[in-house]
């Protein structure tokens, strides 16, 4: 019999760090940005500003109600972090049961987030021009890439696509940062796939050192394809998936990537969200 | 403090809490000191390699889990090479989840995993996520008998055997898996389900079925857990939708010796620390000395039930 | 307006909303009007007088509600005497749900209620809350077949064979009630549960045992519910944890003819008639014309998945 | 085969007038009575007021919330009713589940309520004296008995036994009606019954006509006894039962009860929650 004997100290590992945790946080801020989407800021003890990288998500356990009851948390990106310590923003769509009852939360009452989770972006050192391109909430996802861009005195070419004028967030996604902003909408026809690609293919062309995307696969596959005589143009992209754990365990977030000719599962919310935009596979949603 | 160990055969476990198969990997470190459960029990390994099932792989219901992963595996030996070595150093045993298509891979296989730094071995044999309708070895005594004494012919290693809530009769299950040598029974995984989309008008799921977990599942396993402590002499691992030191409590009271966590961990990584936490104010506040002495310790009937029985006859 | 009537077997129902036995009593027509629904099924009346279980008798969990009444009943004459009158003459038709002991208790009874105003007998082979921890004759096909085909010899009228979610192969028990001459299988009762008190350490029921309804059952008995509409050509009616149009809907696609309500009238006595209302909704907006159109329409499988399937095995 | 035709107009009995509903009400006061106890008065549409009589009692569907999720409604007494015809008043003691989430509806928020439900008092028309032993928050089912004999001029007298004179509540059973109040109290051991014995038998005999209690059963058994002497006296008490549907159909709520001599089980959501008091049978809790 192999009986383990649990009170041998040497036997055990030094605990690692716990770098995730469920954190209660107090609703600071919680406002309609416009008709679809809102705006929260929570507080929280711990040091969330220094923890978290841009392109990382949390788990949010939204309220419970008398009408809505989400059983499992929802994932969303970090919008943005500080100034203070304790500060997370969030930036969403109101869409089923989890963010309906999320928007009920009322400023000054409490609720629960799991993370920082997830690999973020990598914005190289070298960098000197990047090109962001967002659609719809996506655009919550890089908000954090723009300010460290923008530090790091990086140019940024952005383009934004939406469904109208009203709901691009141009200066929700910059937050005064400088960019060059290149918006285009569904109802003038301008965000139509043909119309975009002569746009995309000049700015990569315009000496471009990386690209991210989020909230289109349509975007997403058309840049990978415009990307082809761009080999030295780092691309990445950050991808969806319904999520159970969020932390790599319950393998509920996989989605098909291609590595090297073969095709193989990556979790979602652990080998991404944000994934080489080059391995990225069109047509798996989950 | 109360003192929380308790023994599962052979094996001493510092407090009655572990993950269950599934729920569970090494990257909760970053979220939890698995120097502090009681158990390691890793997400089930098939001798086959297996890709799993199409997403979407969960899907919610009220009150609870509904999933159709599926059991990717890559098969034994990258088990082995890639994934074991990750588990035992925590001073915890580590428990191995083992899963597979037949009698004699399930033997086969056993003898593979029974190595150095495994502490037990589980025998998922009730996965309901396979091909046929959900049809598993742990749904019929017989092929129960037969998985587990082939298992246990094949391993010195403590072996415990995964019962499914979808049997119709547990405890004449539990006790073929005690006839056949195992060690413990964990009662249980998750019972099969759906839900469909009524406005696509497909299942949420993509593999169209799926394991209910999670609170909606725990009055059912938590029945099962009672019958099967009635049932067999070896012990009984409680499992299904325990989410707080109470609903632990709950299960020992029933007859378990120890509990798996599930589904609650995903909606809180900490949840077993909390859990364990619990369990000690529990044990303070009732005035338990050993959280031992709780299992099995549910009082069926009292007083005013006695009286009723001693007078309902008179009153019809 | 849909048409929302629907057929099972030889009987016409104005919608398939019914009420499921036990949660339903004319008590109800103060709250609802008993003319606008499917069908009015009966509290189980037993041969024999039962006083029923000790209380409490019902105690809440997450998403769902313990019972263990216990079928309290005063015997068949008193039923046909003081309870069954009551009920026809809301143009609806009545059904009388039928439990009973042994094979030769079950064909005798069904002859006595065989009687006008009765539209349908209801065999309940399936309540969990008997003697025998839960055993009922819809455990096993060989007994389901027993009782059903007696009773099958000893009525004319339609015979619905209600089922148990605590069976482990709930198609060959459908199977079994169909070749026994069920005209319909009602899927199902109540899945036997269990909840401790951790303070008394007593079950939260007077029984101990008893039966899970409501929503926390729904994965289940909707999963079982398509699993008898695959098995069988007579009608499924579904049953378990039904609050909604939408739960209504998700049976329907799954197989499913008609739908039983049962816990969520307690929460609302007008949930029958908001069901109804509901399916108007649900068939307006989607384009039904007739509510039969739904039954077995789920489509298993998506593009994606297809997809999936096709080509994972490269990917292994 | 017994086919009903389900289109015959003459086969249907008259549609009853529904006097059972769910009722969505609006929350318009809601407060701590004291550290036990709370008042909550909600607004419906429908004429409640004059549905309700007193002794009768609604189920609550308490509000879920992330914290606590009750799943079946809650049977409260009424407390009163009016001046307005939706207004209708509860009072309850916070207690587990159900009521701690009650306890967190703010004003202005809505809540459903079904009922009106169960048999109430009787009181009789030629009654000109009678007598309310309360115990705890069993106050709240006498308060509209209170009123209504105050309005009937019928004289009252009040037994009322609570923990403390902190918890007795004489003002909110009485609501300014004029009675003749015995308060009794554990803390001063007043309400111990060899204390009470005497002053009920005395009460009893000083020419009352009907005799209502809720709230105690040992103070319900004292009275029982008391009353042999007094058959002529009418006596019923208001007793609680866990409770499924509310309505006589579930079966849950049953209680043995005596009559002729012999032991039958009666609901106490339909035959009650009043009962004849010379009928109840000690020892049933549930
Ligand atoms: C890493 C990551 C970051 C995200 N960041 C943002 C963000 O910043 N802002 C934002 O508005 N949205 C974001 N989303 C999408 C967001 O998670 C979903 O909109 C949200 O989960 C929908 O929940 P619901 O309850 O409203 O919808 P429901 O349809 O009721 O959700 C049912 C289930 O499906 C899951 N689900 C539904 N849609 C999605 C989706 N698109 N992606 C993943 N799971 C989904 C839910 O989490 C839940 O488990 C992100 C998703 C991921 C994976
Ligand atoms: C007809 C009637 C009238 C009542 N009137 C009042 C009143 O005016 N004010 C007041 O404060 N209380 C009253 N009660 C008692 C009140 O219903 C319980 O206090 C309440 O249900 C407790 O719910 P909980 O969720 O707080 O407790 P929990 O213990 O969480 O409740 C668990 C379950 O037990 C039931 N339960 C618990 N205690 C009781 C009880 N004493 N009676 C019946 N069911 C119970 C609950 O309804 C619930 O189903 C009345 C009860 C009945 C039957
Ligand atoms: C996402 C997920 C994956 C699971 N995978 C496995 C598995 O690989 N092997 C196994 O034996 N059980 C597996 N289970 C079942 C759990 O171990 C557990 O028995 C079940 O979820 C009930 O417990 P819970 O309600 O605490 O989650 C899985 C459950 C979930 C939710
Ligand atoms: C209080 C109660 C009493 C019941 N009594 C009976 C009964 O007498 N006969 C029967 O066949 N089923 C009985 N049932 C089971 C229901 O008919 C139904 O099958 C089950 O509750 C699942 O449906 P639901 O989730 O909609 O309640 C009872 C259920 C409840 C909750
Ligand atoms: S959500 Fe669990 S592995 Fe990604
Ligand atoms: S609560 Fe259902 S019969 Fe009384």
């Amino acid at each position: 019999m192999n009986c383990t004997d649990i009170d041998d100290p040497h036997a055990a590992r030094a605990a690692a760090p716990l770098r995730v945790a469920s954190h209660r946080c107090r609703v600071t801020a919680h406002q309609a940005v416009n008709a679809r989407y809102r705006y929260l800021r929570l507080q929280a003890e711990a040091d969330l500003a220094s923890a978290t990288r841009p392109g990382q998500f949390y788990q949010l356990r939204c309220p419970q109600t008398s009408a809505l009851q989400p059983f499992l948390l929802r994932p969303m990106s970090v919008y943005g972090t500080g100034p203070e310590a304790g500060t997370v923003e969030f930036l969403y769509a109101v869409a089923g049961t989890g963010t309906q009852a999320l928007a009920t939360l009322a400023e000054g009452q409490s609720m629960e987030i799991v993370g920082p989770l997830g690999q973020g972006f990598t914005l190289d050192a070298a960098a000197r021009r990047v090109l962001l391109v967002a659609r719809g909430v996506g655009l919550a996802t890089m908000a954090p890439l723009v300010r460290q861009a923008a530090q790091a005195g990086v140019a940024l070419d952005v383009l934004l696509s939406a469904r109208s004028p009203a709901d691009a967030m141009a200066d929700e996604l910059l937050r005064a940062a400088p960019a060059t902003v290149h918006a285009v909408f569904d109802s003038d026809g301008s965000s139509a796939v043909d119309r975009v690609e002569p746009l995309l293919a000049e700015l990569l062309a315009a000496g471009c050192d990386a690209v991210y995307t989020c909230g289109s696969e349509r975007l997403a596959l058309l840049l990978r394809r415009l990307l082809q005589p761009h080999p030295q143009i780092r691309a990445e992209v950050a991808l969806e998936q319904r999520m159970a754990c969020g932390m790599g365990v319950c393998l509920s977030c996989v989605r098909p990537f291609e590595q090297e000719g073969r095709v193989a599962l990556q979790r979602v919310c652990r080998e991404g969200p944000v994934f080489p935009l080059r391995e990225m596979v069109g047509g798996w949603h989950g | 403090m109360a003192d929380l160990s308790v023994r599962i055969g052979s094996l001493a476990l510092r407090n009655p809490v572990m993950p269950a198969s599934g729920c569970f990997a090494v990257e909760y470190q970053e979220a939890l000191d698995l120097g502090a459960l009681g158990a390691l029990v890793i997400k089930s390994v098939t001798p086959k390699t297996r890709v799993g099932n199409p997403t979407p792989r969960v899907a919610e219901v009220q009150g609870g889990l509904l999933n159709s992963i599926g059991i990717p595996s890559k098969g034994l030996d990258a088990f082995v090479r890639d994934v074991l070595p990750a588990y035992p150093g925590f001073g915890t045993p580590v428990v191995v989840s083992l899963s597979a298509d037949t009698v004699a891979e399930f033997a086969a296989a056993v003898q593979v995993l029974s190595r150095p730094g495994v502490a037990a071995i589980e025998a998922n044999i009730s996965c309901p996520n396979l091909e046929a309708d959900g049809l598993a070895f742990a749904m019929q005594a017989r092929s129960t008998h037969d998985a587990i004494a082939a298992m246990r012919r094949a391993t010195p290693l403590p072996l415990w055997a995964k019962l499914t809530p979808n049997a119709g009769d547990v405890a004449a299950i539990a006790r073929a898996a005690e006839a056949a040598g195992a060690d413990a029974v964990v009662m249980g995984n998750t019972a099969l389900g759906m839900a469909i989309d009524v406005h696509t008008r497909r299942p949420r799921l993509g593999n169209g079925m799926g394991g209910l977990s999670g609170p909606a599942l725990k009055p059912v396993t938590l029945r099962m857990t009672y019958q099967c402590a009635r049932a067999v002499r070896i012990p009984v691992i409680g499992c299904g939708g325990i989410a707080s030191a109470e609903d632990a409590v709950e299960y020992l009271l029933a007859g378990a010796t120890a509990v798996q966590v599930g589904t609650a961990s995903f909606l809180d990584p900490g949840a077993m620390r909390r859990i364990v936490d619990g369990l000690h104010d529990y044990c303070a506040a009732q005035g338990v000395a050993r959280v031992a002495e709780l299992t099995g310790a549910v009082e069926m009937e009292g007083e005013e039930q006695r009286n009723w029985r001693a007078q309902a006859a008179a009153w019809a």
